[in-house]
């Protein structure tokens, strides 16, 4: 395996230090930085806290992205309002830049449905469990801005591209090459954006490829660049070209953002049964939120009462969030026939009458 | 009236074209459908006629055109795929259970999937291995699905395209080796819905209940039958998924006596659900228990047994006898 | 005697264990189950002890485990798969169908496939989307396969070393929410033949079928059942694919009612096919028709919807009585 | 799409010269390219015949692997005797090599078995219909052939290769791509050989790949290689070297070779519909057989006599495949219950006297 230091695009060093690279470069402003710092911030925030209403027995479940920040904010930074977004289940710093209110994304994880927004409200498509079927998706979706027309006109609200979200391990699935295959067959405006957190489960990245996942787009003919995905000004530079490419008509482009997952896989995992503690602390050095802050501190844009403040905003953040959570309606049984199908079936609604008639003989009981 | 004389095949083809006139979201995506048509010819002209980006030759993966048909659903568009033989469904499965038939579900009603596969069925046209294939209980066991099967060139205009229009998920089964029986279609009358049985011989003895390619054998049967003197009525399920039960209760109160016909293996068929149904609605009305007539237990045998494997009129008229004998 | 006191989980950590020591040729392969065990742990110690080539963690994709198992087979191996979790079976579905189900048959015997794909199946463990699914009709209905589930850690123990025994590929269904039930498991008794059905408990009024992780509602409900003095037989199922039929008919003629419970969803489960069957072979015999407890027709719901969603012991009484109404 | 000639491995012009290629050489004798010879024109021949067969009714279908000669010559001889071949449903010519009799091929394609043979006794699979599941197969093979320790012993009788044939199209198909990752993850002993003969049925390589297909490897870790697929001598080179490396315990590799479907899809197919004549005229000039003919005549191998002789010899087999076709007994259908499982179940024994009952009352009746 060659060493990712020498391949992987890196602008500003685990210690906050602004760096150059011959292909991309960050053009925003301070302004613009400390704003992902702050996504990064709220997003670790709101994943701390729905780990706790795990803990608590709130959530059945929850998959932290702790770690993550920097790969998810810098990406979806990337993107514009009509561009769309195909996540896993591990995108809530993307959900958090694209809009999406932090307690929409608990539905599913505290059990009271299986996901449940509405995709188009911020074209952030529903969480997919199943491993890379997304990528299809978000190709099919491409597919589709295409045939409408909607890439290469030059008008910046009309060209759309998409972006899909996946793991290192979800490259082994075949659905993910088959989407390698049809983006590229048909000049998709995709990029398929996978988070290398170097662990599958308790599987390490080299179960799944011996080289860096990056490379896996030579195979398929279309450019695959790998991104240090703790540094956000790399990632939104690298997500930007690889969006824009995409939406100029240009094709397909594979990221592989180098990063780390510092929980555990989700609450239910205990990862010290697979993996050794000192991996966790050389990676902490890494952190994505620690050296934007000291970058930004050395430049003086943000000061300890900016964090402060944004602490608190955070905190409230979360604790709407928690009270988000805790007043979710359960699902009604009752009401679960209607959501099958568009076009209710004559089936269905006997179903529905006959549970109701038995739900209600019990109420009568009572 | 505007009546045309079609095959199934060209029914079929007919229907696909006026439902990519009537809606430019109509899409049709498939291995081999543009310049070739189809390996049944059932999208000829169809590419010529409506551009490369409507009639889309996919790359070598049903999984891949089964999954990007999900995506382009969500971005507004109605897929219409084509998998070219029923048994290459296998490898988009996973799109079909996990995500066409629970994306409406998942995104509580935000998301439909107004996507049709199309999937010639069926045995009894000397092919090899994996092309002669009755998957239909797979789909018609999976919640948020729609399945169902023409067996006339009629039907085939009209499903077509109720399929197309339909705003969920359809599995549309084509009797493949029926794909050339022709008939009159009308195509101005106005059609009967989607998803409804009907019967298709009217009888007071007993009910053959049958859809796709063995409604031909059936209705033969009950020719063969009357000429012994036994009335036998035949329903056309249609709809495999909702069933019609109102349709298929009405009939078997009747005629006291039924018989389920198809080419899948018996156990675990659609005959055994239909029959479950029938004896818990009519237990005593019933003569006779709903017999069945299927598929072997086999894995679909060399061409050359075909013959024997699949359910002709001599082994429907003898589950008639043997219900008869009741 | 040696009597051990297990869980479900850990009867078949140590049903593997033994049939991984009486033969080299077994490994084990699948997602996670080296280091971690799996993720409920079920294969935990195995690689440590056996090392990693006889339990070998596989790439993220399911397709891809299932596929390359049938190349081990045919190398001599006995492969036994673990997919994590039901409703991620259908990458491999194509495997499953098209490859395991029928190599013996395409070569006529030359190569057999002594393959088990371990599933654990079914709800009620609070789980997300694709996590509680039950798809035994899908591979009962596919001929070439068995399919098998334990109720109970004595079954568990000896089902999973019959099904490596085993020269046909078992689809073994794991009750995944009665993992951590508990019982005393005599690990020097012969046990009874993997295709066959049991009473677990006598009665004369009725007789309730079940299977995996039904079996402990039925049982409880049995239970309550006697209490209202009405004295239910519960028949644990054990095989799927073949049915154990001449149990089910014997114990049905004998008390001339039925219920099937399965968590599956009701249209298409194995509940049709058992009643089908039944309502056939004892037509003249039957107080009541066979009625079926199933899961409602949806895709599984969200988990805090499930209790209502299951059979429960309320749903199989009720079912129950109506079947003592008739 | 870069120009294939410059990327790929030839020892044998079209005009049947010799020449030299950095990395590979051929190194065998005269008798041993006379020998390929006799390979190529007697599968022609059996290719011809079964394609006769068909038209006559007598098969239902023949796919045919006109064209594709030297491709599976060249890669069946470099085979040993341990090797395991794993085919699709075109590998009429690796079979041929392999030793399994014509007759046998023929069997599927008229409808008596689905298959039928045992793939142990030439160590060669049953054919796979489905596009791309024998390359999972093979790769699972040789994870197997790794465990029990047959590879890098350097006895040349143990170390065991097996070899996976597929076309152009199946690249497409999630399983071939998932076996890519298995074969790099275990460094299994297999040898993924494409024949890209430009056509999956209707539709053109390009729908399924923008860049030259052995580039698929380099986004999997391992090693791509394209051969002049109309080039025994090279196919034979190449295919050796990727066989030997794979026994040696050094993992998978990919062959492209680049060849040609001469004739068309199936016996059901109509090429007309979509490709034109002149293509077809171009590869007739690349002819595999017809180079090396020229070759060995050139140097003085072969002459007219021999070449009646082998034609007699090739006609003498095609009887011979013809008449053992034409005696293939049908299948009964009352034997085919014992087929389905090893063991076999009461149900299906049930089920079988049931058929068998009802069958003879025909018979009665007559
Ligand atoms: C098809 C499928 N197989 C297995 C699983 C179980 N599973 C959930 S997450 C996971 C690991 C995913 O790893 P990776 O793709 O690296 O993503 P990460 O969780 O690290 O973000 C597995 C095996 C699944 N969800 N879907
Ligand atoms: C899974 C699957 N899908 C579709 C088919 C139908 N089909 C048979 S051959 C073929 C084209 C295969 O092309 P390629 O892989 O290039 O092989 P070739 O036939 O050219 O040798 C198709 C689509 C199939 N057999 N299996
Ligand atoms: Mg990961
Ligand atoms: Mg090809």
């Amino acid at each position: 395996m060659a060493d990712p230091a020498h391949e992987m695009v890196q602008l500003l060093t685990p210690e906050g230090e602004r760096v150059e690279h011959p292909d991309f470069t960050f053009d925003g402003s301070d302004e613009d930085v400390a704003g992902y710092l702050r996504d990064m911030v709220m997003t670790r925030r709101l994943d701390n806290e729905a780990t706790a209403l795990q803990r608590q027995g709130e959530l059945g479940l929850w998959a932290p992205c702790l770690g993550q920040e920097a790969a998810q904010v810098g990406s979806g930074r990337a993107t514009r309002a009509q561009d769309v977004v195909f996540p896993s289940y591990r995108e809530h710093g993307v959900a958090w830049t694209r809009g999406v209110k932090p307690v929409t994304l608990l539905g599913l994880f505290r059990g009271v449905s299986l996901g449940g927004w509405d995709p188009h409200a911020n074209y952030f498509a529903p969480y997919a469990i199943v491993i890379g079927t997304q990528a299809l998706h978000g190709t099919g979706y491409a597919m589709g801005v295409l045939n409408d027309g909607a890439v290469g006109t030059g008008d910046p609200d009309r060209d759309t591209a998409v972006v899909t979200y996946f793991g290192d391990g979800a490259t082994s699935q075949g659905d993910v090459n088959e989407a390698f295959v049809f983006a590229n067959s048909y000049t998709a405006p995709v990029v398929f954006f996978c988070q290398n957190n170097q662990w599958a489960i308790s599987e390490p990245i080299t179960r799944q490829s011996k080289i860096p996942l990056y490379r896996r787009a030579d195979g398929f003919g279309f450019p695959g660049i790998q991104v240090d995905g703790n540094d956000v000004l790399a990632v939104h530079a690298v997500t930007t070209w690889a969006l824009n490419r995409a939406r100029n008509g240009e094709g397909p482009a594979l990221i592989e953002a180098f990063t780390y997952r510092m929980g555990a896989h989700t609450t239910s995992d205990d990862p010290t049964k697979y993996r050794l503690a000192e991996e966790l602390e050389t990676w902490k050095l890494k952190d994505p939120i620690e050296r934007v802050k000291a970058y930004l501190a050395r430049r003086g844009v943000i000061d300890q009462a900016w964090l402060d403040d944004l602490q608190a905003e955070a905190d409230d953040m979360a604790a709407e969030m928690r009270a988000g959570c805790l007043a979710l309606p359960d699902p009604d049984m009752g009401d679960l026939f209607d959501l099958v199908y568009a076009e209710q079936t004559e089936h269905l609604r006997e179903q529905q009458a006959e549970y109701r008639a038995y739900a209600a003989s019990f109420e009568e009981e009572n | 009236m505007a009546v045309e004389k079609l095959t199934l095949g060209k029914a079929l083809n007919a229907g696909l074209r006026r439902a990519m006139e009537a809606d430019p979201k109509v899409v049709l995506a498939g291995e081999d459908i543009g310049a070739l048509g189809g390996v049944f010819r059932i999208t000829e002209g169809l590419q010529k006629d409506f551009g490369e980006s409507r009639v889309i030759d996919s790359p070598l993966a049903e999984s891949g055109i089964l999954g990007t048909a999900v995506g382009m659903a969500m971005r507004g568009y109605r897929p219409v795929c084509e998998v070219q033989f029923d048994g290459f469904v296998f490898p988009a499965f996973d799109q079909i259970v996990t995500q066409w038939a629970k994306m409406h579900n998942r995104t509580l009603g935000a998301v439909k999937m107004p996507i049709v596969l199309r999937l010639p069925f069926g045995g009894g046209i000397g092919a090899v291995e994996h092309h002669s294939e009755s998957p239909e209980a797979y789909f018609a066991h999976t919640p948020g699905l729609k399945v169902v099967s023409p067996s006339n060139p009629v039907d085939a205009y009209w499903m077509i395209q109720q399929a197309i229009a339909s705003e969920d998920p359809v599995v549309f089964l084509e009797p493949k080796r029926r794909y050339h029986e022709k008939a009159e279609v009308d195509v101005e009358a106005s059609p009967r819905p989607l998803h409804e049985a009907v019967v298709a011989r009217p009888g007071k003895d007993l009910t053959l209940l049958a859809y796709g390619p063995m409604m031909k054998t059936c209705l033969q049967a009950a020719d063969a039958a009357a000429e012994e003197g036994v009335d036998i009525e035949v329903v056309d399920l249609r709809t495999l998924a909702p069933l019609d039960m109102p349709t298929i209760i009405e009939s078997v109160r009747r005629t006291t006596r039924a018989v389920v016909v198809h080419e899948a293996p018996l156990s675990g068929g659609l005959g055994g659900e239909i029959a479950a149904r029938l004896h818990e609605t009519l237990f005593y009305d019933m003569e006779a228990p709903v017999l069945r007539v299927g598929g072997y237990d086999l894995p679909y045998p060399p061409s050359r047994a075909e013959d024997e494997y699949l359910p002709d009129l001599d082994r429907v008229l003898d589950a008639v006898d043997r219900s008869l004998a009741h």
